[in-house]
């Protein structure tokens, strides 16, 4: 008996140690591979995210004169790499460190110490760092000293993006504590990127011959891109980087959102592309091909607050919106206001941003936020917050850009001097040709 | 000797040719030009802006002859590029005086040919 | 002792519940880590399906006239926008709705109601649709009119493509309830688009200047492409977007057979690029580059049906024979039916796309579908199945298409006018130059 | 009682049998959880690497003359496609195959026989193997035959390459075993091809017009790439498909180091960048674009042996040495040995391939290998192994390269002839052009 | 009738036919060229070698005009391309002996303009 | 003053240069441009399909000199552009009436050089 007892409990002692032991070794693989998820989703999407940069680079390429070219890469290289290691002394600290008040972080600099969740976390927010900064290149092309542009492309990374991201993104920023909802950065990433390219294009003043006095009017001329199919190439580089952009912003692989946000993507960027290719064709009786360009990208800035909150219906709706307004954001810049911004940045990702980031206050279906859209029944008060935030990222990001270009612009200046620009900056900055042998009519 | 210079519309060049050849002309030189003339430009426009392009994409067409060849190359250019319309183009013909063939330092009428 | 057994019982008690819990939340948890896998496969897949638009983009630029460059990439851009929106709004539903006796899908219009499965499988489907569609553009390149285009693109995303589709991949079509076996795409896909080009180039007619009578004889004239760089791009992009397209297609992340396909998908690619190298040294005298790049697309398409069922060698099999028919077909549309298709589309998806749905018939190793291969000594029973699937997928693509081509042609207008099409289609149908400040000799 | 204690035995029997099929069931599940992230990670890190090939034929195209572009493309293209089989059929063999002394492998020819994992080693292998073939092009572009280069792919693909990666990488290598590390293949796969490189230029002889005598002195002259666009993007695509190069060298998707390598990668391209712009702006005078291209390029070269042992900042310092290396190196090669390599593929993947290679042995951070790395107080042991590994390699490839070049240059020739060349080898080895219609001032 | 050829620095070309149009000339063929002149050369390098750069890029005008027409062709030419600086450029004036309309056949004094 | 062109193949052109410049000729303007004369056009193909090239590329030179120039000029073309096969070029001289310095209005001989 005693022995049976003995045995039984014996049994029953190794099971329940059995069990345990496995029942641990499963948790911890289990945990193992929750973390693998994240990281092989996180890098590659990092990677897809670097990308974008080629596409960046393609698209100022061929929406500027040939004769800049050379000049135009430089930037978009250089602005990544010294970027990058700006972001990687200072700005992931002033984003994701300890929290001074809701409004910049202050510690983690260097990243020492980081674990492989940090390090994972910080290559998937640096690629969206370079992204912010490189959208200023096409705005400021074909007449900046590339001196200067190194300079504002360090302040941007290490400062200016990082602290308004911490207000939204850090997790303790006041931003976010309010609700200020954007999930991969409409407001954060793009709109940031397209004021600082605003006030970049406004202390620099138009190329030479952007406008023309006629009769006392000043009317703007057209100066054409040299590459369509580089521009084009660009638009397929981004939008195809925009996956890593968007999805990899669940910020974790075993989120089943994922395809929510792949297809809503999807959707806004092609009815970004037919919005203005419509509105092209209506304002300017053909349908133009850069504008439609500029409009896939349009509408795909306009998704990316709301990707995973609003319906593929929704994501149809923005994208189009986004589509027109990128026309006519085009158009008013240049021909009302007569700021010159050769490839569109600032309408692209400064205005579309923030119609991204105030759709998310009307389309936010139920459930996916604390309130639920205007159009959803959800009142105005998503939309308020949402504005507010745009408005404040606007403020914060504008004023000190336009500092910073005003302080460059008064040091080491900000523009090259008029010869060279009519040369072209390839021979003047880099004494270098970036079509060799090819005959190309320089005076334009 | 004398050099004619032809300004014809790009998508004439074949014709253009092809009636040369006809003649038994087969020397020529051609240059990518762009011309103004009576044919009015037309309008591009570019992210909205328009552009008023008023300089033409022409080919150039240069031809030394001897003087008993200059009708008929000039006919045959006419014959290849004529369509009636304006943007047609224009034939110049002006003096040579002297002409040599590098190859073997031949001048003057045979080296022309 | 009655304590001691109580304990006893209490223990194991308390054993099997903390078992069974602790199974239940391991069992939701591999459950979510198995969404996960299908979750980042599929999406990472899309977006390189995705990329294959820019692929194709630069193939059909670089081997087509520099005055027709934006025209083709507008084309390429819109395609694939209104086609997302059509397959979203009906392509789907007509594909994977509930079938209606195995030919057509009849719900889920705007995939309503879909859950996160269902759209991680819509936009694994949405790339493959667009992909049909954009074969075509190459093929009716440098002469169609841009309106006529955005209608047709509508119609086979929205129609000719999701019908036959629906026959071989919805699970419960008539084509695929015989056996019919097209693992990524031969006939679904590429042969579909291949044949819609076919029919298009036919009612289109050849390009000016493209046959010309000498002696009574027609000759087939050269008209050479504008970038070989970008054509050369453009197979390599879409060469790496084949690894989501084939890859893909195990529609699993789990699934481990992801490695084979890759292996043969890389395998068949190759020959197809050495055999098409050598057909066109032998033909030509000069190992040709727009056909030996065509040949490594040619071994693409030859592979993507049998991807999972042929084994490695048969994977260099197939691929070489692509490489050899796709010179050859070029040829004899060209010269011999006199069928102008500038990028030779209706060759490397067509012809190559039916030789990879038959080569499964021959090379399908034993055991991987119902019956061997040919060469296997599987008998000729799958030849047959992939036969009847070839025909009919052509019949019903073809018949369509040439009919939707001549009511376009008839009402619309298929074709711009003889003037335009010499000035290029850049200049009358969008305004604008490609290229600004090159100098090109137009006439060419 | 009996009944009771019966019923409690039979209640733990049927708990044991219930957990060890649970947990035998759950341990499959994980196993091939496992086995699915190695898959997909390796597949589609695979996929990136391939993507290379895309980035060297740009960068290639665009540092030389457009009248070699199509020629550049197809031997890009063609050493791919040959090399991928021949590495199939006996490549793989030779670096995976069972040992013969630790200097060569001897089995697993056509890869016969290969499960599922064997299939997704060889995919992410093989696209390695034809990163070192493609490296050669580089260096003796615009004057090689296109035969002798065909034949020269086969040969590294087939053997230099697998058995020199057989020392290092098969497990059982006699430098593998005596410590030597290299994570990724500085030394493996970029030495190997730079030296192979150098081989191939000194045999060929430079460009003609590349060296001219002024007063009894030889002086180097300019020869400029025809197209920065697609050089920058061809640096771009690259760095992109590093991501997979590095970060796939994990060799598994679990590994969680994954996000330490992207970072290192990261940080040593952006200071390679740095690097190299300073030093040519320094040493030139201006910031040169495709110098500091090749930065970038060399920086990621340096990082990839020791991408998982250096910390971040150590990947700082080796991204930079590595970028004024590549300049330096780039003239040295050019003013001072007079040595033709149009594109610096010798001092980019040669020169600090090597380096990264020896800064393994200098920054290896305590606790990575078996021994530190000098500055962390390791001494110099492993600073011994890793130069003895580079050395070794250097011998091999460079000697058997230079008998093969030479080889091949004494019986089908290894150059075309010099009317070919100044013609351009687009017209004389393919018969075509590669900008068709565009003005080309082909005297330069 | 003349034929007035003029090499210009490439961004004057804007300025050129600006005052071209001021004085009611509005034919003429512009072509791409490079140009050697007193102008110097400059230096580019290209990956640290120097490239001595001594063909400028420059537009070539061609503009054939009746005898009176020669002297306010020269002037705006003049007028438009002038900085006063070297590399200005020159103007070059040759003899027409026939000129013809393609569209036509009309010829001389009345085809020129 | 005279006006000399020359149409020489592409590759000859540095050399060319190079005999211009031993006699003190810098001055001159360089097209691209094709050219069709007795050297036969060569044959490329484009995806299977035969091209027949029978438009080369050449370079134009031109060059304007005082007549004393012109002797010394032609003959160092012909010494650098000379292979003694077809396809050396070919030199033409036509008579120039004036030349006009734009930088600062010099005319004639002074202008020229
Ligand atoms: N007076 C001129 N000087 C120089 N080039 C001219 C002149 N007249 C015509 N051309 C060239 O000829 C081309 C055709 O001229 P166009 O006005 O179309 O001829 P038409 O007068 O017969 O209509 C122009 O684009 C220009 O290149
Ligand atoms: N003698 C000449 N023959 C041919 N072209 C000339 C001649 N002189 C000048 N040119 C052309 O005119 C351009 C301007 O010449 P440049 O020396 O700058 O003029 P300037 O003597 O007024 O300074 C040159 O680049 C060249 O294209
Ligand atoms: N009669 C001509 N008119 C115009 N250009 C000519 C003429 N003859 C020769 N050329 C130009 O000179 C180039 C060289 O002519 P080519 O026939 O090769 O000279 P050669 O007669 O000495 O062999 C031609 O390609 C063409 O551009």
């Amino acid at each position: 008996m005693k022995i049976k007892r003995i045995l039984i409990l014996t049994a029953a002692g190794l099971l329940l140690t059995g069990t345990a032991l496995f029942a641990d070794d499963t948790a911890d693989t289990l945990a193992l591979y929750s973390d693998a998820f994240d990281m092989i989703w996180l890098v590659l999407a990092a990677a897809l995210v670097f990308f974008m940069q080629a596409g960046f680079a393609m698209v100022e390429v061929g929406l500027t004169r040939a004769k800049n070219a050379g000049n135009i890469i430089m930037k978009n290289l250089m602005d990544f790499s010294a970027g990058a290691v700006a972001f990687f002394a200072v700005g992931w600290a002033f984003m994701y460190g300890s929290t001074a008040g809701g409004f910049i972080g202050t510690d983690q600099f260097f990243i020492l110490g980081a674990d492989s969740a940090v390090l994972r976390d910080w290559i998937f927010q640096v690629v969206f760092a370079a992204t912010a900064a490189t959208i200023v290149s096409g705005a400021m092309a074909e007449r900046t000293k590339f001196t200067s542009y190194l300079i504002y492309s360090v302040v941007i990374s290490a400062v200016i993006y990082p602290i308004s991201g911490h207000w939204i993104w850090s997790g303790v920023g006041w931003l976010g504590n309010l609700g200020f909802h954007d999930f991969a950065g409409s407001t954060v990433v793009h709109s940031v990127g397209g004021w600082a390219a605003l006030a970049g294009a406004i202390v620099l003043g138009p190329r030479m011959g952007k406008y023309v006095e006629v009769n006392g009017k000043k009317i703007s001329k057209a100066i054409p891109g040299h590459n369509m199919p580089l521009a084009a190439l660009g638009v397929f580089i981004l939008w195809f980087g925009w996956y890593g952009f968007n999805c990899g912003s669940t910020l974790s692989g075993t989120d089943l959102s994922i395809s929510h946000v792949a297809v809503t993507t999807t959707l806004a960027a092609s009815t970004g592309a037919i919005g203005a290719m419509i509105t092209s064709w209506i304002q300017f009786g053909r349908p133009d091909p850069s504008m439609s360009l500029n409009g896939a990208l349009a509408g795909l800035v306009g998704i990316t607050a709301g990707t995973a909150v609003v319906s593929p219906i929704g994501s149809l709706i923005i994208g189009l919106v986004a589509g027109i307004l990128v026309v006519l954001s085009v158009e008013f810049f240049d021909k009302v206001l007569k700021i010159d911004d050769p490839v569109g940045a600032v309408s692209v990702h400064g205005v579309c941003g923030v119609w991204g980031t105030i759709a998310v206050g009307l389309f936010a279906v139920p459930g996916a936020l604390d309130n639920a859209g205007l159009f959803y029944g959800g009142g105005a008060a998503q939309l308020g917050i949402q504005a507010l935030g745009a408005v404040s990222v606007f403020a914060w990001v504008f004023i000190l850009a336009l500092l910073l270009f005003t302080i460059i612009s008064k040091t080491v200046g900000l523009r090259v001097d008029s010869k060279d620009e009519l040369e072209g900056l390839d021979t003047s900055e880099h004494g270098m040709e970036s079509y060799s042998g090819f005959q190309i009519f320089s005076n334009m | 000797m004398k050099l004619i210079t032809a300004f014809i519309q790009p998508h004439m060049l074949n014709d253009v040719k092809q009636e040369l050849y006809k003649n038994e002309i087969y020397k020529m030189s051609v240059t990518n030009t762009l011309g103004c003339g009576q044919q009015m430009g037309y309008h591009e426009s570019y992210r909205g802006v328009d552009i008023e392009v008023n300089l033409l994409k022409k080919i150039r067409l240069d031809i030394a002859v001897n003087e008993d060849f200059v009708k008929p190359t000039v006919d045959a250019i006419i014959e290849g590029a004529r369509t009636g319309e304006i943007g047609d183009g224009k034939i110049f013909v002006t003096p040579i005086e002297e002409c040599i063939r590098i190859r073997n330092g031949e001048t003057g009428r045979v080296a022309i040919g």
